[in-house]
C-alpha cells in the first residue's frame, strides 16, 4: 500500500487536524466526537443541514460545509459510516431552533446510525427529518433489498438544499426539496483500478490489465459487471443508459450534467466524457444548462468516473446558483 | 451457571479473536462489500475493553450494556448499530445479575437477537449476521430447554452458527451492503455471520471450559 | 494503459472540445491552432496574461482563464510544449492595447516556443514581456544548464498577475509582480507512482511497491533520488527543508502554502500532509496566512504530491485575495 | 548531386524512420526525460508529409523551410523550435535550387546546424543533438573538401553522428529537460541525438544510394 500517511489508524483524526489547520476561516473542526461544523454555527432561525458518512469520499461531506450547504458534517472512519453521537453533537451544535435536516446516504450503516442519532435529538427536544439519497441506478431496485445506494445526488442535494434553508425555508420544506433532488436525480459510475482502505492495506478487489467495473460503488463494492476495458466514449453511453431509463426524460427537459472523479482520474480524462455525454444529451434534445464536472464524491485515489443528472426545473436551477462558501464549493462569494 | 468473571473472559476473548480475525473479516467483506467488517469489529472491542476497567464493578447487565453503548459510539457502519443493539438488549436481558443461570444465558442471547432484527429488520436468507444468530439462539434454548449441560448447549449453538454462516455462501444477499451486488453476492461467506460465528465460539470456549 | 480515452492521439482535442462545451460562459475554445481565451476576450485597456504548456496538468493552464487570472492558455500535447503558432495566436486574441505578459514555465521548449511566439508577436507590433518561472527546488541550479523547472509558483503566479492586471497595472509592473512572485516562491514535489503518457501507452517510470521518488518533475521526470517510503510526516520534512533553505525565511514571515496534489493523491492525504507542514512552520516561527491545499498542478494520474511556499508582503496577499472566477479557481464572485 | 526527387525521398524516408523508431525514441525520452520524443517526431514528420504534397511544386529551399515551420508549428517541445529551425535554415542555406552540388549538400546540413546551435544555445558535451550533429557535419564536409564521394562522405557522417550519439550516453546533461536529473542523466543514449542520428541515415540512404 502506497499512500501519504503516518498510521492506517489516525487517517481520519490527522486529515481532520490538517483541516482545522487550514480552515478555521469557514469551519470549526471538533475531535470528540468527530464532526466539522460550520464556524459561525448555530445559525439563528435557519434551519440546520447535517450529512455525513464513511470517509474517503472527500471532498464530500466535509469540504461542503459552510454559507449555503451544510452546517456540519460527520465523517466515519475510512468507508465506515459515523456514529450516532457523532451526528447527535452535530445536530445540537446547528440547530438554530427550526429544526435540523439529516441528509443520508442509502447504505443500512449510515441509515442505522442516523436513525440512531434522531431518536437521541428526539429526546432532546430537536426536530429531526432525515432524507435517505439513493440515486445509484447500477444497483437494482427492489422493496425486499437495501435498495439503490446513494452517490452522487448527495452532493447536488446537498448544494440545493443548503441553499433552501439559506433562503429561510422551514424543515418540511428543506426536506421537500431534499426529495424533490432525490426523485429527480440518477447516477452511476465505473472503475478502472481498486482503492486501498488503508487499514486493509491491499486493494479492495483486483482488476486485469484490461478491465473495468461498470456500476461501482464509492467505496469500492463490486458493481453490476466487470467487463473488457472500452473507449471513453463507449463507456459513456453505458452510465449514460440506465440513468436515461430512470429518469425517463424526454426532448426539452433540462439537467444538471455531473461527471465525477473517483479519485484518481484526472480532469482530462472527465472532460472526453464531458464531450461525449454533451453530444449524447444534445442528440435527445435534452439540455444541459448546469454543470458540474470534478472530483466531488470520490473513493480514494479509485480511478473511474461517475455521471449524475439532475432535473432541473425553475427552483432547483435557482437554488443551484445560489451563492455558497466552503471548501470545495464556492460561487457568488 | 456463568458469573460475571466468566462474562468478562468472553468479552476478553471475543476482543482476542477479533483482533485475530481481523484481516479475515475484511477479506470477507472486500467481496462482497467495503473492506472494513475486521476493523470495525477489532476497533470496536478494543475500545469496548478499554472501558470495561471502569465498569467491572458492576454488574453483567451493566457491563453489556456499556459494551453495547461503546460499540454503538466507536464502530459505525451497519455492525456497530447491530452488534451495539445487541449487547444493549443482552444486558436489559440480565439487568442486576452477577451471575447467569442456564436459562438467563439464553435470555441473554435471545434478546441479543431480537435487538439485531428490530434494528436491522434482515431475515432469515438475507445473508447478513441473523443467518448465524438465529440458528444459533434456537439450538442453545432447544438444548438448554432439552436438559443438555451449558457447555454441550452452547456447543450446538457454535454448530448451528457456524452450519449458518456457511450456508450464507450460495444466498444471494437481500440486506446489507453486499445486496447492492445482487446475483454476484452468491458464492461468498457473509462477513456479519462469521463475526457472530466467532462470538458463539468465545462464549462456548469461556463460559463452560 | 487503463484511462477514459478514445484515442492517444485525440486526447488534447477531445478535452478541448469537452471544456467548450462545458464552460462557454467563461471561456472560448479555438481549435485552429489550440487555445483556451476569455469568453470576453481582448479586455480593452487591459494587461493580457497568456500562459501554456504541455498538456497532462490539468486544471493548469486551461482552468485558470477567466476575470482575475489568465487571459488565454495554450495547451501542448500531453507534456510537450505548445507551438509558437497557438501562443502568437492567443497573444493576438487577448491584446487589449496594454502588452500581454506571457507567463513561461522553466523547460527548455517552452522558453524556445515562447520566444519565437514573442518575435511573431513583436513582428505585428504587440508589446511582450516573458517571465520565466522557475521554482523548483528539486533541481541543482547552476549559470551553465537549463536552470530550475517551472512548477507550483505557476499557479500562484497566474492567480496573482491576473489580479495586478485587472487592477489596471501596466504590463512592466505586471511582469515585476510576476518575478517577485517567483523570486519568493519555492517548490518541492514526490511521487508514489508514475504517470503514463497515452501516447506512450506504459509508465513512464517503475517504482517498487515500498519506493517514492524526491524531486519528481510534473512529466513524471525523475527526481533527486529514489528512496525507501517513509511516513507522510517525514516526507512532508523532507520537502519542505530545501524551500525553506533557498527562501531563507525567518521568524516572523507570512507565507502563502501551497500543498498539491500530483494528480491521483486524494485530498484527505493533502490535509496529513497539510497537517504536517502547518506544525513544522509553527515551530520555526513563520506564519501561514493563505493557503491552496488540492489538485492544481498535476501530472495525469500521478500519485503524489508537491508543496510550494510563497513568501507574502501586502502586496501580494491583497492581489491573492481579490476576486477571480475561472474553471478551477473562484472567490469573491 | 542531390535532386530535388532525391531530397522528397529523404523526408519520406525521414518519415518511415520516425514512426518506425516512436516506441524507441521515447522509451530514451523515458529513461532521462518526459517521453515524447518519439511521439514528438512522428507527428511532426507525418504532418510535415501531409503538407508536402502541397509544397512539391517548389524548389528544395522552399520546401526545406516549409518542413521546417510545420515542424514548429506541430511539435512543439524543445524539437520542434531545435528542428524546425534547422529545417528552416537548412532551406534558407539553398533557396531557389532544384538540384544540390555536394558543397551545397555541405551548407545545407551546416546551415541547419548553427540555427540549432542559434535556437538552443547548447555546446558540444551538453547531452543534446548537438553532440550528434556537430562531428556528423564536421566529417560531412572534412569529407567533401577532401573529394570524397558524396556517398562516402555521407556515411561518414554518419558514422560521426552514430559515434557522437553513443558518446552521449556517460555524459551528465547540461541542456534540455535531462539537465534536471545533474548526475542521474549519466548512463543514458540523449533522445535528440538519436533522432539527429536517424536524420543522417536517411540521408546516406536516399541521397547517394
Ligand atoms: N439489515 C441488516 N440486518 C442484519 N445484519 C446486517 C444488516 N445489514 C448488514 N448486516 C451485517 O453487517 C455486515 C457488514 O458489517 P460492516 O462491514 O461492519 O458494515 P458496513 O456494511 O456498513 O461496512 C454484513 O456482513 C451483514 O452480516
Ligand atoms: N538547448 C538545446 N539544444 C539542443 N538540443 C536540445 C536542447 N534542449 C534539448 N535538446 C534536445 O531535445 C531533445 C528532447 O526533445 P523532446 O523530448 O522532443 O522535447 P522535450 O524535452 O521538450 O520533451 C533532447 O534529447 C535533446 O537532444
Ligand atoms: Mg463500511
Ligand atoms: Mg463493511
Ligand atoms: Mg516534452
Ligand atoms: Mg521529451
Amino acid at each position: 500500500m502506497k499512500k501519504l500517511i503516518n498510521d492506517p489508524d489516525n487517517v481520519v483524526r490527522e486529515e481532520l487536524e490538517g483541516v482545522a489547520l487550514a480552515h478555521s476561516d469557514l469551519v470549526k473542526v471538533v475531535l470528540e466526537p468527530f464532526y466539522v461544523v460550520r464556524a459561525d454555527a448555530p445559525v439563528e432561525g435557519k434551519v440546520g443541514i447535517v450529512s455525513g458518512g464513511g470517509s474517503g469520499h472527500e471532498p464530500m461531506h466535509g469540504g461542503f460545509v459552510g454559507m449555503g450547504m451544510l452546517d456540519a458534517a460527520c465523517p466515519g472512519e475510512v468507508f465506515t459510516s459515523p456514529t450516532p453521537d457523532q451526528m447527535f453533537e452535530a445536530t445540537k451544535a446547528v440547530n438554530g431552533g427550526k429544526g435540523v435536516l439529516h441528509i443520508v446516504k442509502n447504505y443500512t450503516g449510515d441509515v442505522m446510525n442516523f436513525e440512531m442519532a434522531a431518536e437521541l435529538a428526539d429526546g432532546e427536544g430537536i426536530e429531526v427529518e432525515a432524507v435517505v439519497i439513493d440515486d445509484d441506478v447500477a444497483v437494482e431496485d427492489s422493496l425486499y433489498t437495501a435498495g439503490r445506494r446513494g452517490v452522487g445526488a448527495t452532493v447536488l442535494a446537498e448544494k440545493i438544499c443548503g441553499a433552501a434553508a439559506e433562503r429561510g425555508d422551514d424543515l418540511a420544506k428543506v426536506a421537500e426539496i431534499c426529495r424533490k433532488v432525490n426523485d429527480n436525480a440518477a447516477s452511476m459510475g465505473m472503475a478502472l483500478t481498486s482503492c486501498t482502505v488503508p487499514s486493509a492495506g491491499e486493494p479492495t478487489f483486483e482488476l486485469g490489465e484490461n478491465e473495468m467495473e461498470i456500476g461501482i460503488g464509492i467505496h469500492g463494492e463490486p458493481g453490476r459487471k466487470r467487463m473488457e476495458l472500452k473507449p471513453a466514449d463507449e463507456i459513456t453511453e453505458m452510465l449514460l443508459d440506465p440513468i436515461l431509463e430512470d429518469l425517463e426524460l424526454s426532448e426539452g427537459d433540462e439537467v444538471l450534467a455531473f461527471v465525477n472523479s473517483m479519485g484518481g482520474t484526472p480532469d482530462i480524462e472527465l472532460y472526453i466524457i464531458y464531450r461525449r455525454l454533451a453530444q449524447l444529451l444534445e442528440e435527445k434534445g435534452i439540455s444541459i444548462t448546469r454543470n458540474l464536472i470534478g472530483a466531488y464524491i470520490t473513493s480514494l485515489e479509485m480511478q473511474g468516473a461517475s455521471i449524475t443528472l439532475l432535473k432541473l426545473d425553475d427552483e432547483l436551477t435557482e437554488l443551484w446558483d445560489a451563492p455558497v462558501h466552503t471548501i470545495a464549493m464556492r460561487k457568488g462569494i | 451457571m456463568v458469573t460475571k468473571q466468566e462474562v468478562l473472559a468472553w468479552l476478553n476473548a471475543l476482543t482476542d479473536t477479533y483482533n485475530e480475525n481481523k484481516q479475515h473479516l475484511t477479506k470477507l467483506d472486500s467481496a462482497i462489500g467495503d473492506a472494513d467488517h475486521g476493523g470495525n469489529m477489532a476497533r470496536g472491542f478494543n475500545k469496548a475493553l478499554e472501558k470495561l476497567s471502569t465498569t467491572e464493578e458492576k454488574d453483567i447487565g451493566k457491563i453489556l450494556k456499556n459494551i453495547g453503548m461503546t460499540l454503538v459510539s466507536t464502530v459505525g457502519g451497519a455492525s456497530g448499530p447491530l452488534y451495539g443493539t445487541f449487547y444493549m438488549r443482552a444486558g436489559g436481558a440480565v439487568e442486576g445479575k452477577d451471575e447467569l443461570t442456564d436459562e438467563e444465558v439464553v435470555a441473554l442471547f435471545a434478546a441479543g437477537l431480537e435487538g439485531v432484527l428490530h434494528r436491522g429488520k434482515a431475515e432469515m436468507g438475507d445473508k447478513t449476521m441473523v443467518d448465524a444468530m438465529t440458528p444459533a439462539v434456537d439450538a442453545l434454548r432447544e438444548a438448554v430447554e432439552a436438559g443438555d449441560s451449558l457447555g454441550d448447549a452452547l456447543q450446538k449453538a457454535v454448530d448451528a452458527a457456524e452450519q449458518g454462516m456457511k450456508d450464507t455462501i450460495p444466498l444471494v444477499a437481500k440486506k446489507g451492503r453486499a445486496s447492492y451486488l445482487g446475483e454476484r453476492s452468491a458464492g461468498h461467506q457473509d462477513p456479519g455471520a462469521t463475526s457472530t460465528y466467532l462470538m458463539f465460539k468465545a462464549a462456548r470456549e469461556t463460559f463452560a471450559p
